[in-house]
């Protein structure tokens, strides 16, 4: 008998510690279903920080229709089923706005309960096209641009500026985000002229070496141009570091999850490297904004932004506080309707496009960052001319 | 009165009691009524299904089995062809057949054939596999697991590969999950006194003598496979509803462990242990996370740092194994009277004799 | 010609990092019939402890930049280190206890380290620059290896007859071997259980430690998750080269390495992505023909 | 004074009584034959005296140590070794390497190797088969030859006593004979105390000594072996006639 009674009591003592409040119009709630420990923890917070600064800068300039901002958070510990209850318990908490993580299959499973209760939700930097009204439903945006458009951007840029014709097409399988830029980079490839695709290749993000990959590329007649390679942390500095010590010196073309310094000591003096960006952690952003914004986050959490993953977070507060402060009201439908409305919207880190038909960004201003010898810095910006048909990204 | 219905009359009692305490756990998210709570205890009775579908196998057979999790992420996936809007499926998964994309069932009617299909894929499996034993089981199954995983993981057009499939209906009422977690707890222990489980069990503690005495081992073996692969189809299915939305390695590696983790700890040779199992720890899992969210005493706030709660979790596994290496129930069934289990053995602690090559 | 010597090479590498996992589980198992789920981890920790604890992206050098021969060392103690540890704490309790309990507990263990490191580090990947200078490339008949490949190879080579010759040669090696076969005569006849299971936790971490080196060389990253991969296809090995026998786990290790890298080469492009579905295919033909393995320690056999 | 003392010995195996308190003494340089049917306890009296399965309750002295419940290498190192049943010969090692094992023991103290060497030696000199294919895996071996390799790995740690448990089992009665005379031989030599499971009553009485008959986990009888022979008691408490 002792057991059961013990396994009874803790229950009921979980249980006292979370009761409901229903959100109400005299309180602004902002409630972030994001994960604060396990393995997501490392890409959600700084995006998280970020926002909570885009909240200061509102809640100081006197809040929002009058009011202040209040801020609930709940734990998703980097699994889904928790996700889904994290989501739950924000929105018990009154959120108006629900913010959840960063992946999109980590972030789904909240934001399709924020989709269900009927409230706005947004993606810290999901670059999935599901992170919308494809993949949640009508309430549900992203705060981040679209894989594809990194894929496009890298190809056209690389074309225009560099004057690349022979492309190699090297994708790493694990995960959608992977898929995406490469998605991004077929869509673009075909409309450049001279432009060919000497070989493709797969690998596994957890592959020991990629040897065999790489032996795959040094039998082509002569080396390619340069090589579209979709991959993401951790797996993407070891592809790169074997590739070149392989003595492959081809262009390499990427998403912007290689984005960030930190790693670059693991691949002495890297060069011809390239990866586009919404902003530049380095300090040489045309616009001197970001530089005082990567200032005020250095200030607000100690360290400098590590990758450009921080931005989207303050865009997402930047985004849905305006179109609050448009519709008069946190009513979700309302806020929707204004989203909606915004076409080329300025924000610090590019002009941003809602429409009913895409929640996301099919075509983004990206400036270019290139590494030379160990060194990255903002060399050039590129916006693609014509946006990314959703019918492709759906493909 | 034939020996059967003796048999049944005398250990009715262990599944009553279980379900009675399952519709405890049911009270209690009614009566407490927030959504987050009642989220937390439909993943305590899926986690039910799945445990004593993994008992089926492993606890009647004494073979652990790696590969269980592969049957949930087949039904998880089924639920999702048969339950998704065929709008949705027309898109997301264009390589459906065009009767299936068209179909869209009731999400109970779905758990049922996902259990079906989940069965199926056990027999075909199950016949090839079921005639190892030992380690070489347990890495076979495991073999098995790993090829759905990387097949699931890049079946572009049928399973939408690594990217979530949504779209899913969501159930979020708790009853349909306490019904199916008493299901399984009832199969189960139809299965254990049938003649098949009975014969399984006996095979399990003296292998050499069962078949000696004519029980064909791996035919009762692929029985309890298949039994316990459509107990955790239907487990898979119910998980898509939870959340409505699927991935394939939410049914890989992390589900295959703490999934075997609660069986072993609540006592691998008792179905009355697989479900003290998760009780007890999934109750463990969530006081840790409770004082790591932080709990107000008096004026402080005392909160466990981040991330404690997995290593926590991780440290009184092992002190509950060493201190019960037969799990918290041992091989005992919760019963009125102090009616032993079926075949009363210690399958979890190894006989002290020199069990290799000197023995008498 | 150059093309075939490159695929050797990468298979041979590749097989010599599953050939020393395996090993350092079939160790583990010889003497105690445990499969070490915490191998995985100890590969990690064995890499995170040239670092100083510290959550931001930029790892914080410890040990890192000590040259190679004192760094080696330090590297192959700290994984021979915590195996000891692991076995003093939690493993001895579990003498008694059956192989689904221990398998659980190694388990839970590995889990402890794993969530540790991630505390401490926390999960994004820090880059290293470990030993900078094997990825140098050479050139051998005409193929451009990475120096690392070569090194790794002979480094396994050389562990190889390293662990043959102690286990053949030194007493302490001839009582392992002994008690790996029936640890309970061994006893009978003076062999100290405690100490050869120390013995073999200890090589066994410091196998782990060496993979952990050639990992963290080659990917330029310590990863909390990087020894997962690696333990999986070890702990296949093990069981492929037939539980308990060494050399069994090596061949076996080399064949999985060989196995993966030839189907990379020669699968269609669209069937690659599906290259291990065929390599687990593999490994249950495998194991229906040869339940036992394929050089079956003559000792493990149920005697009836 | 005895080198081995049972009091009140009793074994269990989960509900299962194997030896029912047992008191027994063993002096010095002496032969006990312990015999009885199948399933009397005999193996598992001879485990608890090597520390392999703990006893249930008693108490065991050896050498004026109570070893109850030590472990078997600590039990090993005063001077006791077993050979059980079913001659575990480490299949995988060569015959030299079998009989090396043993020698662990010892090592650390002064001049162990040389003590070693010629203890090999000996051996050798005793069970000349075992020279001859000392590197040949002990796996190939013939019973006979196994019997032979397992006594001589049981001389080489120098025991005071040796236990072993039913060395004629398995064996035509020729290589039997053989074991025996080199067992006899060997406990002139060296003063050796010997403690012989044997299922055969005749085969004890042929070689003489002390004798005790165990059945349902209890001693029943204790004499000289020779005396006791055909005695009608004898078969009594061997079969359990007239007994209920």
């Amino acid at each position: 008998m002792k057991r059961r009674t013990y396994l009874t009591a803790t229950l009921l003592g979980a249980a006292l510690a979370s009761t409901p409040a229903r959100a109400d119009d005299d309180r602004i709630v902002v409630g972030f279903a994001t994960a604060e420990s396990g393995f997501m923890q490392a890409y959600d917070k700084p995006a998280q920080d970020a926002a909570m600064i885009r909240i200061k800068e509102i809640n100081d300039a006197g809040g929002l229709l009058g009011k202040q901002i209040e801020v609930v958070n709940a734990d998703t510990k980097t699994d889904r089923a928790e996700g889904a209850k994290a989501g739950l318990s924000v929105i018990d908490q009154g959120a108006d706005l629900v913010v959840v993580s960063c992946d999109y299959d980590f972030g789904a499973p909240a934001a399709l309960t924020a989709e269900s209760a009927g409230l706005v939700s947004f993606f810290l930097c999901a670059e999935s096209i599901k992170a919308g009204i494809q993949g949640v439903g009508p309430h549900s945006f992203s705060a981040s641009v679209l894989a594809a458009v990194q894929g496009a951007t890298m190809a056209q840029w690389s074309y225009e500026k560099k004057g690349a014709r022979s492309y190699y097409r090297l994708l790493d399988t694990w995960t959608e985000y992977n898929k995406g830029i490469c998605d991004g980079f077929d869509w673009a490839l075909p409309q450049l002229a001279d432009a060919t695709l000497v070989g493709e290749d797969t690998f596994k993000n957890e592959d020991a070496s990629i040897a065999a990959q790489i032996t795959r590329i040094k039998s082509l007649p002569e080396e390619p141009d340069a090589i579209m390679l979709c991959t993401m942390m951790p797996g993407a500095v070891s592809a790169i570091k074997q590739i070149r010590a392989a003595g492959i010196n081809s262009m390499i073309l990427n998403g912007s999850g290689v984005d960030g310094s930190y790693w670059l000591s693991a691949v002495p003096d890297l060069s011809n490297f390239f990866v586009p960006v919404q902003g530049s952690i380095y300090g040489d952003d045309p616009n001197a904004d970001v530089t005082a914004f990567n200032a005020a986050y250095k200030e607000a959490t100690g360290g400098d932004p590590s990758t450009q993953y921080v931005y989207p977070g303050y865009v997402l507060i930047d985004v849905w506080a305006k179109a609050v402060e448009r519709a008069g009201t946190t009513d979700a439908d309302a806020v929707v309707a204004e989203l909606e409305k915004m076409n080329e919207e300025p924000t610090l880190f590019g002009p941003r496009t809602f429409s009913s038909e895409i929640h996301h960004q099919n075509k983004a201003r990206y400036l270019i960052v290139e590494t030379t010898n160990g060194k990255p810095g903002v060399v050039d910006e590129w916006t693609i001319p014509e946006a990314i048909p959703v019918a492709d990204l759906m493909k | 009165m034939s020996a059967r219905t003796s048999v049944a009359r005398r250990t009715l009692a262990t599944p009553l009691i279980l379900s009675a305490l399952l519709i405890v756990f049911a009270l209690l998210a009614w009566f407490v009524g927030s959504k987050p709570f009642n989220q937390t205890i439909i993943d305590i009775f899926l986690r039910v299904i799945l445990v004593v579908g993994l008992y089926i196998f492993v606890g009647n057979s004494g073979v652990i089995s790696f590969g269980h999790a592969g049957f949930t992420c087949l039904g998880a996936y089924a639920a999702a062809w048969l339950t998704m809007p065929p709008m949705m499926k027309q898109t997301l998964l264009p390589g459906l057949p065009e009767w299936l994309t068209a179909l869209q069932l009731p999400y109970w009617a779905g758990a049922g054939l996902a259990a079906l299909w989940a069965a199926v894929w056990a027999a075909l499996f199950g016949k090839i596999l079921m005639r190892l034993s030992g380690i070489a089981a347990s890495i076979a199954t495991f073999a098995m697991l790993a090829m759905i995983n990387t097949i699931y993981s890049n079946w572009e057009d049928v399973t939408g590969a690594t990217s979530s499939v949504v779209g899913i209906p969501i159930v979020r009422t708790v009853w349909p999950y306490l019904i199916a977690a008493i299901l399984a707890v009832f199969i189960a222990w139809a299965h254990a006194i049938s003649r098949a489980g009975l014969a399984l069990r006996a095979a399990r503690d003296e292998p050499t003598a069962a078949s000696a005495s004519g029980i064909d081992l791996p035919r009762e073996r692929l029985i309890a496979f298949v039994v316990s692969g459509a107990v955790m189809g239907m487990g898979g299915a119910l998980f898509a509803h939870s959340i409505g939305v699927v991935t394939p390695d939410t049914f890989y590696l992390g589900l295959t462990f703490i999934t075997l983790s609660m069986l072993v700890v609540g006592g691998m040779g008792s179905l009355s242990g697989a479900v003290i199992g998760v009780l007890f720890l999934s109750v463990l899992i969530q006081a840790l996370r409770w004082l790591e969210a932080g709990v107000t005493i008096g004026a402080s706030k005392f909160a466990l740092p981040n991330g404690v709660q997995e290593i926590a979790l991780g440290v009184v596994m092992i002190l509950i194994l060493a201190r019960r290496p037969s799990g918290l129930m041992g091989n005992k069934e919760l019963g009125w009277r102090r009616a032993g289990s079926v075949a009363p053995d210690v399958s979890g602690q190894k006989q002290p004799d020199l069990s290799k090559g000197v023995s008498k | 010609m150059s093309a075939i010597l490159q695929i050797l090479f990468d298979a041979l590498s590749l097989g010599s990092l599953y050939a020393l996992g395996a090993l350092g589980i079939a160790l583990i198992f010889g003497v105690m019939r445990l499969v070490n789920f915490a191998h995985g981890d100890v590969i990690a920790f064995s890499i995170f402890a040239l670092l100083w604890p510290s959550t931001d992206a930029v790892a914080v050098i410890f040990a890192g930049n000590l040259p190679w021969f004192l760094l080696v060392p330090f590297v192959l103690v700290m994984g021979a280190g915590l195996s000891v540890l692991a076995e003093i704490t939690v493993f001895r309790r579990f003498r008694k206890a059956s192989p689904a309990t221990m398998m659980i507990a190694s388990f839970a263990l590995g889990f402890v380290i794993r969530y540790f490191l991630l505390m401490l580090f926390s999960s994004r990947p820090k880059s290293i620059s470990l030993l900078p200078a094997l990825s140098q490339p050479v050139e051998i008949l005409g193929a451009r290896i990475p120096l690392l490949q070569v090194i790794t190879i002979a480094v396994t080579v050389a562990i190889l007859f390293g662990l043959t010759s102690f286990l053949k040669r030194t007493r302490f090696g001839l009582e392992m071997r002994a008690a790996a076969e029936n640890f309970t005569m061994a006893r009978v006849l003076g062999v100290r259980a405690n100490r050869v299971i120390m013995g073999a936790f200890a090589l066994s971490g410091a196998l782990a430690a060496a993979i952990g080196l050639i990992l963290g060389s080659q990917t330029g990253t310590a990863d909390i998750q990087m020894g997962a991969n690696v333990m999986l296809m070890a702990f296949i090995a093990t069981v492929i080269g037939g539980l308990g026998s060494l050399p069994g786990a090596v061949i076996a290790g080399f064949l999985l390495g060989a196995a993966s890298v030839v189907m990379q080469v020669t699968l269609p492009i669209d069937a690659r992505p599906f290259r291990d579905a065929f390599v687990y295919g593999a490994v249950i033909l495998v194991l229906i023909f040869r339940p036992q393995g394929l050089l079956a320690a003559r000792g493990t056999k149920e005697r009836v | 004074m005895s080198l081995l003392k049972l009091a009140d010995v009793t074994i269990r195996y989960g509900r299962l009584t194997a030896v029912r308190s047992v008191s027994l003494s063993l002096a010095e340089g002496e032969i006990l034959f312990i015999t009885g049917p199948n399933g009397a306890g005999k193996s598992s009296l001879l485990r608890a005296i090597a520390g392999v399965t703990p006893p249930a309750g008693g108490r065991i002295d050896f050498a004026d140590h109570d070893v109850t419940g030590r472990a078997p290498e600590d039990i090993a190192r005063l001077g006791l070794s077993m050979v059980p049943e079913g001659r575990d010969v480490f299949g995988s090692l060569t015959i030299e390497e079998n009989l090396l094992v043993g020698t662990g023991m010892h090592a650390g103290e002064r001049g162990w190797r040389a003590r070693a060497a010629s203890a090999l030696e000996e051996v050798y000199a005793t069970f000349p088969i075992l020279k001859d294919r000392r590197n040949a895996q002990a796996g190939l071996l013939s019973g006979g030859q196994q019997q032979m390799l397992v006594i001589g790995r049981a001389l080489m740690t120098n025991p005071r006593l040796i236990a072993i448990d039913e060395p004629s089992l398995g064996l035509a009665p020729n290589i039997t004979d053989q074991v025996y005379e080199r067992l006899i031989a060997l406990r002139r030599q060296r003063a050796l105390t010997l403690l012989i499971v044997e299922q055969s009553s005749t085969r004890a009485m042929m070689v003489g000594g002390r004798m005790i008959l165990m059945r349902g986990g209890q001693v029943m009888m204790d004499g000289d072996a020779s005396a006791m022979g055909q005695s009608e008691a004898m078969q009594d408490a061997y079969f359990g006639y007239g007994e209920h």
